[in-house]
Order: structure tokens, then C-alpha cells, then sequence
């Protein structure tokens, strides 16, 4: 790992941010205090954080469904995150969005988006604005395996590549829909092999090795920023959880306790803790302070969204127009 | 009678047209072994396998355009599409493939195929995953747009729906898939444009749809209380609408209020309106008044959400309201 | 003051807003050197370069979403669509996205863009070149809707479309397009949400759109021989809309009529009857008449499609109807 | 050629019908007698032709905005053709939907489509109904090169290959949208190559070459009536004359007079004539009366489109619903 100690322990915190900040959602979601739909990232932590590695502030991402991840990887603040889940005022959406809805333009993040595939369209975009305002800056348009059978895939690669805008288009392949595996959705195995359909390159890359995933991520960036046009990146990941809390005995209705079990050995986290303590990146103590850091910061941002108000009625009837 | 679940009628009703006719075939997303986000295909696959109860990718246009295929060609497909608010990627293959091919073709060619899918919020699911749109339906002709407001509506509606040689947009309501009611073993058919009073009155005609017709109700036999007589009239199907019943009741009444939960403007509640305003104007003895959803996005916290709907205290309200019109 | 069509005050706002601001650029389908399907953008990209007008492949829903991101990051992108039915394979970017956004968002991010697109019959276009279902966009919350009657209205409307922040659908009227009017040469931009009464009048008031308001002027003028006094309002904007002018020339009046090209059922026409009815029914003297397109798709014969379409005439016979009315 | 002298010239009586039928219309709407728009196929002839010459009555099509070759091909006759684009009661939909929407279910013909790419997930549906009705039905899609850059064209091809559907999906590339050259609406040359993306075969043919054309038909219609799912056979080809009657000076704003030229020195139909010459298939005189015997047929289309009445006002009303 040919990184700095400082890059990989950022990417550390990242990854630890994200499964601690969703392991609570768990939590708060089961005891009834996190309302609607809580699409969890538990598993998947090594692709936004390599990918979103490789970005700048100025840069630009758009999210999904399950989009805690990508925030929060993109730098998005803890306390109007979980805010935000729990509808509270002093949330990213001053409680509007919720959970799908979380966007920070400040941080380059144009939003979760509660429509599959909705992502892809605005991301070539924003990759369009950069060039018209002859800016450098890169949009990372997050999407899932199943979201890439829409025609919104299929427009935007084409347009993508044809103006060779600056756009990385990550599929997070964690192997299913909502409950429908790959296998019955594409005749295909890699969705990255689509890339030849429009003359852009396509890798597939080990998306719970977040080293890997932030190269493939980081060349993408160069090829990008120099006006080459745009990549798909096929991160191989897996999601711990149900397709969303309340999604009976968390999936395992339509996947194997040993499959879940397999992954869950493939642990993003655990892996590149591993790495780092061999080839000697960080120590234990570093790690655990790094962790215990963590936890302190979710407790806030708990607490911070529980004394937090709920949004007054009149709110209602703001932001419709400008 | 025995009653179940307006989920679980759904469900029969789609069992019984399987049985009865092999060319009756499920597409949607998750509607296989998962049983459909909301459970109402909950069993079919297994009972009638893989290739009639088929789960498909997120390719809204193209399996929804699939069904229109396979309807011309001689099926009965029911597609389910798992939010109305996803209707957006699939618009073209509704308004203008399904609903315009037999006026285009000129009467040649039917298209006997449902798309299922749900109105309503209430949910925390926010802006994309909460919309009562229907009312754009029935603004596009060529579609037969069904609104079910309990188990025994949901069972007969659907069962026509699918035996009907049109092209149905068969609009379900989310909080009502676990509502219980009477609903007979045997199978019936509930006919389109066929209006029903489901309660008699004489002072005020409320037009509801979808939940708002069980919270018409009860702000009725609240209202009698009051010595105010209510009558109440479910659509049940949108378009073709059932004008003369309506009509009818409110020339007897004089007074008119529309329950649908649909942003106000342009929407079905609207469309009531004008027809008393244009047929039946010289019997309104006060303003009509449109109980509908605020023209603002649904918002997710928790008390935005509460405050954007509306159930049976507006619609006391404006009973009150109309009555106490001089 | 000089005469041009509604044609070329379209291509003049869009000039003049390219020369002004450098982050307004222009998506469509032939839009570049074809100078659009209706000639709107002709000459623009020899003006502005490739860069900034840039002819699209068939690919809307790509296309208006990334209008949508361009926009949310800082361009103020004008995207063509070259008939409104197409709207269809796009709708999700429409009403899912550009209108949600800034409301999702907590007020975080606007969408300043402009999608141009144009409706009406009378071309012999048939059912999916033809529609007219602008209504479906004033039913969502967080969409302008703009419907330019004139050439005056198509250059200030458009030129307030692109500055505004919002997102805008400009819904401009195929049988308008070569109709000449006085436009200033100066650039100037018309307020959304302000109707403008186009005729004052006492006995009637008439809320037309699009062509429908020349068609209502020359009711009104013939009227008037038998000394009916019509006024005539055009909204301007579908959405945001005056209420306030026109309720206050229905209370006035005490006689509507809405001409509207929209389908009836669930369409503009519909929502103004509904407006009247719920806030000045005491002082409605007649039935409110809405002369709006039949619920049918749009048939290609020439005199079925004569007969889909209304114009002078019909509104003429509306207004003596409701005159009649004792 | 190994095809029998019948065969080929039924090719031949197809091609010089579409042609002379569409010639006939260019005049008829200069002269103002055909309402609306009319997408002419002259210079195409041969694509409709070579594939519907694999197909039997008892398949379908999907067809396009310029669909007057593609439903001449399948069996379509021509005096309730013509007498719909004059818009009269006798006309194939009585003259409600014109050009762009003939149909004839008796003939397979599921509807020329007003919408680019909007017949092919209705093609697939057909294709789907065979599988589930068990039958040997094949359907053939027809669709431009610049709707293939619609999302229609990703969702449909990704279901037919992984359904298995018996689907022929016939991309007309005539190198241009309206006036969009290819070059302009996608970065790659040949949309067959897509073919990958979906797992199924994918072949370009001289789209001219109504033999050539009608062997590669002839292959997938094999594939897919033996349940090995759907191919892609994109015809390179060239329209003559404008987008549609009333493009100015017939696409000569976008197209230059040498290509079109050079496009006419290929016509489909001569090419095929001195090879049937050459090769012996046929005299000049079986050709010739071939020829007359098409003019004098669609000199009786337009005297029975001429005579017919137009549908009553009452019509308007029919046909909304079943
Ligand atoms: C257009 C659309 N169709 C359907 C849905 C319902 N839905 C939400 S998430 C999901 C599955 C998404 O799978 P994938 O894209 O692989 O992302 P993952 O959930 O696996 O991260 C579906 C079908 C949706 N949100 N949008
Ligand atoms: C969804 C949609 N967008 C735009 C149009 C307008 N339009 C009609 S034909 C056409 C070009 C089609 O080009 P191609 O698919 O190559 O077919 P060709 O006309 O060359 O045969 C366009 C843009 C349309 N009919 N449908
Ligand atoms: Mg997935
Ligand atoms: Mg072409």
C-alpha cells in the first residue's frame, strides 16, 4: 500500500464512520425512533469511502437509496445526518428528505435519490456543468447492480462517453435488487463489461478492498480531469442487512445463512484493519482510538437529533418554489 | 361473512383469474418467492411457478411496455408497479402506447392488461414513495383507472379488471392493505362506472375515494348525530365515472364536498367540482369545498407527514362548513 | 411597433439570455444547425457554438436529467422536447426530480431550468404528436407552467422561464407559432403569477389559454355587437396562478367560461370551474361552461381531428348559452 | 443466390411496391391530397423486404414512424394502406390513425409506433406471449440507429436475452436521427456491437442487399423459434429522401449532394435487379411486368382512396374503449 499512513487511516475513520453510524440506525430503527424507509450500507463501506478517497471537496457525487454511505464517505456532518433521520429541523433537509433525501450542496452531494437509476441522468449533468463552466471537477455517480438494467444506464453512458464528460460511474454490485438476485435480472456477470457498448473502460474491482477500489477510483479521476471521458467501476460488494430494516429476518428469506456468512468473513473493515496492523500502517491503539472517537461522535449526533425540534407546520408549504 | 384483508382480496382475486384462465401472467419487481413488497402476490409463484409470476429487473418502461406486447397479442398480463410514483419511468408505455392503440388502430386490437400499483402517505417514505397522482390517469383517455376502498371493492374491482379488455390502471391505497372487511369466498365482479351510494343522506353529498371513503363514513354517523344527514358515494372507478349517480345526489342535496387524496389542483376532487358547477349548479345551496392533499411534495418528518393528510376531523370540518352556510 | 411571429420572439428571448449569461445553454433534439423541428433555435448554434446548443440523440430521460444536474450545479440549461407527448420517456426527471429537489432538499439547491416544449392539434399529427396534457404539470407541486398566448407573452415569458430559479415547463402552442404580434425589440420579462385581463367587459368572464385567448378576443369582439360584454383573462402562468384576478372578475360578472385545449376530465379547465365553485359560487348567475378538448385521443382523419378541435365559434355559443340562462 | 426464382422475385414485387408506393405518396403530398406526416422508406426497401421475407403470417412486427415499407413487407394491402393516409373510413383504422399508426393484427402488423423506440418493449411482449402461448411465433422489431440510444433499447434487449425471447431486433441504420448524423447521437459504429452487452449475437449486414439481409433474418428467426433467444441484425442503409415530406430541400440541409448520390448509386432495388439478370433468376420482362402490374395496383389504391368516404364525426367518439 504504497498510501500514506494518513490517507489509510482516513479511509479507516471513513469505514468505521459509516458502520457505526448505520449500526445505530439499526438500533434507533428497531426501538421505533428512526421513522420510514432505512436502506443500510453495512458491508459495502470500502466503496464510497475509496471512491469519494479519490474525490476533492469540489467535486460532486449523486447517491441512491442506500445512500449513508456515500455521504458520509463525501463528507457530510454526523449531527444533521442523523437530524435528518429523525426528521428534526436541524437536519441536512431540515427533516423534509429523510433518509433518501440527504444532500449537502456545500459538499458536493446533489442528493440520495429514491428512484433507481434517477442518479445517473443528473450525474452527467453535473459532469456536464464542469466542462460548460471549464471547471475540473468530477462527479462519482453511485448505483446499484439492478438500477443498471434501467434505460437511464443506458442514456447516460451513451451521452457520457460521446462528450467524454467527466463522470466515474460506480456500480455497487452487492449481488441483488430488492430480492431478486443478479442472475435474474441481467444475462450478463459483469456489469462493467457493458463499458465496450460505449467505447468507455470498464473495471471490476474487489469492492470490499477499499485500496483497490480507491486506484481503480483515483485513475478514473486522472482519465476524467484530463478530459478523457468517463468509467464504469464494478465494485463486487455484498450487503450485511435486509434490503432495508424490516425486511424480514434481513434477507435471509431470499439468501443463504452461508452466503451472508461467507461475506460477512470478507469483512471490508476487518480486512484492511488487518493490513494495516501487518504492514505496519497503524497500531491497535491508534485503530481503537480512532473507533472509540467514533462512537463518542454518533452519541452526539444522536443526542444532537433527539433535543433537536421537529420542523413548525408552516415548514409544510415552504421550498415548493423558489 | 368471513373477512380478510384488502391485501389478501387482492391476492384471491389474482389467484382466482390464474386459475380460471392461463393467460393471465404476473411481471414486477420482487412479486416471486418475496410476494410483492406489500404481500399481495404473497404464494402465487410458488402455487403457480416461475413463468406465469415473473420477477423482473428495474425496467419499468420495458416490462411494462412487455405487457402491452403480450396483451395485444392475446394475454392478460397484470403488471404491478411497486409505487405510483414510479409510473414516471413507464409514463409513454401508459399514455401513449396502452391507452391510444385501439383509437389509433381504430377499434382494431385490445389491450386486456392491469397495472397494479398504490397511492398514499402516511408512510415516512417522503416525496417519491408517497404520491397520489391517479387524477393523471384519468385526465388521458383510453384507460379504465380503478380506485378500490376496502377488501370487498379491491377483490371484485380486480377480478374485473383483469377480465376486462381494457387497458386498467388499478390504483391501491397503502394504508388500507391491511384493513379488514367482509369479503365473499366465491368470485364476483364489481362492474366499472359504476358508482355506489354507500350510505343514504339528505342534506350533503360527499364524494370520496380510495381510505377517505371509510373517513367519510364515520364523519357521517358523526354528523347524524348532529341530525345531519350525509350521503356518501364511492366511484369506484375514476374514469369511466359514474356522473349520473352523483349528479343525481347532489341535485337531492344541494350540497357538495369532494374527499380524494390527490394534490387539490387539477385533481380528481377538481374534476367533481366543475361537473356540479357546470350540470348542476342552479341546486348548490353553499360553496362546494375539495377536501385534497395540499399542492406541496410529501414531506418525511413525522409531523409534516401528519399535518399534509387528512381523514375524518377536515371532513367533519367541512360538513360543519356547508351546513352552517346560510 | 414592429410585428414578428411567436417563432422568432422565442429565438429572440433565447438570444438575448445566451448573450447575457454564458451559463445558459441549450439541449434538444435538431435543435443545431436544423434549428429545432419548428425552427425556434434557427441560427442560434452559429451564434453560440456547438458547445452551448447541442443537438441530443433520442435519449429525454438522459438528457432532461442532466438538465437537471447542470442546473443544480450552477448552468441554466433550456431543454426542447420536441412535442410534449414525448414527455412521457422523461416524466420522471420532470416530476420526480426537478420538481422535488429543492423541497427535499430543505430549500438546499435550486433547479433553474427551462424544458420548452409545445402542445395543440390541427397539424394532422394524430394521436401522439398531438396532445395537450400541460395540466398534468400543474397537478404537480414545484413546477412553473407557463402558456404563452401571444408573441409578446412567448419573448418576456421565456426570458423570466430562464432567469427565474425555478424549474419551468414552457408549454408553447404549435398553430401559434407563426402568428405575428408587436414585440418590443428591448429585452423585458413578464412576472409568473400575474394574469393579465386582455379585454375588460362586465356580463361574462372568459379564462383562456394559449390560442384560446385570440379565439376568445374574437368571441368577445362579436359579442359585444349584441351588446354582451365579455372580459377576457389570460392566467400567463398554469402554475403559479392569479387566483385573485380571476375570482375577482367572476364575482364581478357572475358568468365563467374556461377555454382551455387540455382534455376535460382532470384538466385546467376543470381546476378554474372548481376555484369559482368553491370561492364565488354565490355569485355565479350561470352554469360555468368549460370548453376544453373531448375526452379522446387526437384522431388523424381531417374532419374528425376539425371536429376534435374548438375555437371561436364554440366559445361564441358559450357565451350566448350562458347569457341565455335565465 | 440459392433461393428459389418464386422467392426471389416476391423480394423483388415487395421492394418495387414499397418503392413505387412511397413515390406515389411524395407526389400525392405535394399536390396536398395526404394530410399530416409521412416518413418515406425509399432507399431502405431491401431491409423490411429480406426480413420479412423470413417471417410467416403468422409473426409479428413492431414498426416505426417510417413504417409503410416495414407493413407493405408483412402483408399489409394497399388500398386500406392508402386510403388511411388519406384518412378515409375504408383506410386500416378508419382512418383515425394515419401513417404513423397502421396496423393490421390479422397480419402480425402490431402498430407503426409515433414514438422512437417505443415499439421495442411491446416487441418483446409479443415475443413473450409466443413463450407463454406456447407457439412458434417470432417478432421482429424494427428501430432507427438514433432510437437506439434510447433507454427502451437497454431495457428490452437486457429482458429478451434473459428471458430467451424469440425477438428479432432490426436496427434501420440510415446514419441519421432527423438531421443528427450517428456520429453526433453515440460514440460507437456499429450498434450491433451492443449485441455483447446483452449476451446475444449481434451482426451487421449491407442493409441494401435484400439476400444478405433476408440470410441473417433467416438465421435469428432459426435461433429464436428454437428457443435460443433474440439477435441483433443491424442493416446499414440510407434514406433518400428528407426525415419526413416537407424536410427542406429533402435532407439536403444536413446531408451533401455527393452522399446522397453515392447512396442512390447502391439502390437496393437496381442492385438486386441486374444481379436476378445476371445470375439468370429472372427476365427483364417477368420484371418489367412485375413492375406494371404494381403500378397499375396502387393506381387502384389511390382511385379506392380517393372514392372512399371519410369516417362521421360520430367516429370520433368510437374506439376510446373496448
Ligand atoms: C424506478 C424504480 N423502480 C423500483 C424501485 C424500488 N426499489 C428500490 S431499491 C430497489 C432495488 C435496488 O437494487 P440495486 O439497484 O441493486 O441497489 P441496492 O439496493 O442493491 O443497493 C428497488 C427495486 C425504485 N426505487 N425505483
Ligand atoms: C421519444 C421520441 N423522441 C423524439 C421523437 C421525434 N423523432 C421522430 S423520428 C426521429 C428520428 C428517428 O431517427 P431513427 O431512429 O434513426 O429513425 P429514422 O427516422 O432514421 O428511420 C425523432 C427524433 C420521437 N418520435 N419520439
Ligand atoms: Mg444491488
Ligand atoms: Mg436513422
Amino acid at each position: 500500500m504504497r498510501l500514506t499512513k494518513e490517507k489509510l487511516s482516513s479511509f479507516y475513520q471513513t469505514m468505521q464512520t459509516i458502520r457505526l453510524f448505520e449500526e445505530r440506525i439499526v438500533d434507533l430503527y428497531a426501538r421505533g425512533q428512526v421513522p420510514g424507509l432505512a436502506h443500510l450500507y453495512i458491508g459495502e463501506e470500502a466503496v464510497a469511502t475509496g471512491v469519494c478517497g479519490a474525490l476533492n471537496k469540489a467535486d460532486y457525487i449523486t447517491s441512491t437509496h442506500r445512500g449513508h454511505g456515500h455521504v458520509i464517505a463525501k463528507g457530510a456532518a454526523l449531527n444533521p445526518m442523523m437530524a435528518e433521520l429523525f426528521g428534526k429541523v436541524t437536519g441536512y433537509c431540515k427533516g423534509k428528505g429523510g433518509s433518501m433525501h440527504i444532500a449537502d450542496m456545500d459538499e458536493g452531494i446533489l442528493g440520495a435519490n429514491g428512484i433507481a437509476g434517477g442518479g445517473l441522468p443528473i450525474a452527467i449533468g453535473a459532469g456536464w456543468s464542469a466542462k460548460w463552466r471549464k471547471t475540473t471537477q468530477v462527479t462519482a455517480c453511485f448505483f446499484g447492480d439492478d438500477a443498471s438494467s434501467n434505460g437511464t444506464f443506458h442514456e447516460s453512458l451513451n451521452l457520457a462517453s460521446l462528450h467524454k464528460l467527466p463522470v466515474l460511474f460506480i456500480c455497487e454490485n452487492n449481488g441483488y435488487g430488492i430480492s431478486v438476485s443478479q442472475a435474474k435480472c441481467t444475462p450478463i456477470k459483469d456489469i462493467a463489461s457493458r463499458a465496450v457498448a460505449y467505447d468507455m473502460p470498464g473495471v471490476v474491482v474487489d469492492g470490499n478492498n477499499v485500496v483497490e477500489v480507491y486506484k481503480a477510483a483515483e485513475k478514473a479521476v486522472k482519465r476524467a480531469r484530463a478530459g478523457e471521458g468517463p468509467t464504469v467501476i464494478e465494485c463486487k460488494t455484498y450487503r450485511w442487512r435486509g434490503h432495508h430494516e424490516g425486511d424480514p429476518n434481513q434477507g435471509g428469506r431470499y439468501r443463504t445463512k452461508e452466503e451472508i456468512q461467507e461475506w460477512k468473513e470478507k469483512c471490508p473493515i476487518l480486512q484492511f484493519e488487518k493490513a494495516l496492523l501487518k504492514e505496519k500502517k497503524a497500531t491497535k491503539t491508534q485503530l481503537d482510538e480512532i473507533t472509540r472517537a467514533t462512537e463518542e461522535a454518533i452519541d452526539e449526533a444522536v443526542l444532537f437529533a433527539k433535543e433537536s425540534d421537529y420542523p413548525s407546520i408552516e415548514e409544510m408549504y415552504k421550498d415548493v418554489l423558489v | 361473512m368471513r373477512e380478510i384483508t384488502y391485501c389478501d382480496a387482492l391476492n384471491e382475486a389474482l389467484r382466482e383469474c390464474m386459475t380460471e384462465d392461463e393467460n393471465v401472467v404476473l411481471l414486477g419487481e420482487d412479486i416471486g418467492s418475496y410476494g410483492g413488497i406489500f404481500q399481495v402476490t404473497k404464494g402465487l409463484q410458488d402455487e403457480f411457478g416461475a413463468e406465469r409470476i415473473v420477477d423482473v429487473p428495474i425496467a419499468e418502461a420495458g416490462f411494462v411496455g412487455a405487457a402491452v406486447g403480450a396483451a395485444l397479442t392475446g394475454m392478460r398480463p397484470v403488471v404491478e408497479i411497486m409505487f405510483i410514483d414510479f409510473t414516471t419511468v413507464c409514463m409513454d408505455m401508459i399514455i401513449n402506447q396502452a391507452a391510444k392503440m385501439r383509437y389509433m388502430f381504430g377499434g382494431k386490437g385490445s389491450v386486456p392488461m392491469v397495472l397494479r400499483t398504490n397511492i398514499g402517505a402516511g408512510r415516512g417514505t417522503a416525496a417519491q414513495h408517497s404520491q397520489s397522482f391517479h387524477s393523471i390517469f384519468a385526465h388521458i383517455p383510453g384507460l379504465v383507472v380503478v380506485a378500490p376502498s376496502g377488501p370487498y371493492e379491491a377483490k371484485g374491482l380486480l377480478a374485473e379488471a383483469i377480465k376486462n379488455d381494457n387497458p386498467v390502471i388499478f390504483v391501491e391505497h397503502k394504508r388500507l392493505y391491511m384493513t379488514k372487511g367482509e369479503v365473499p369466498e366465491e368470485s364476483y365482479r364489481i362492474p366499472f362506472g359504476k358508482a355506489e351510494i354507500k350510505r343514504a343522506g339528505e342534506d350533503i353529498t360527499i364524494v370520496a375515494t380510495h381510505a377517505l371513503v371509510g373517513a367519510s363514513l364515520e364523519a357521517a354517523e358523526i354528523a347524524a348525530k348532529d341530525g345531519i344527514s350525509v350521503e356518501v358515494i364511492d366511484p369506484r372507478t375514476l374514469a369511466p365515472l359514474d356522473k349520473d349517480t352523483i349528479l343525481t345526489s347532489v341535485k337531492k342535496t344541494g350540497r357538495l364536498i369532494v374527499a380524494d387524496e390527490g394534490h387539490k389542483t387539477c385533481g380528481f376532487a377538481s374534476e367533481i367540482t366543475a361537473i356540479a358547477a357546470e350540470e348542476a349548479i342552479e341546486y348548490l345551496k353553499a360553496p362546494v369545498i375539495r377536501n385534497a392533499s395540499p399542492d406541496v411534495p410529501v414531506p418525511f418528518s413525522p409531523p409534516l407527514e401528519k399535518a399534509f393528510m387528512f381523514g375524518k376531523d377536515e371532513i367533519l370540518e367541512s360538513i360543519k362548513k356547508v351546513i352552517a352556510y346560510a
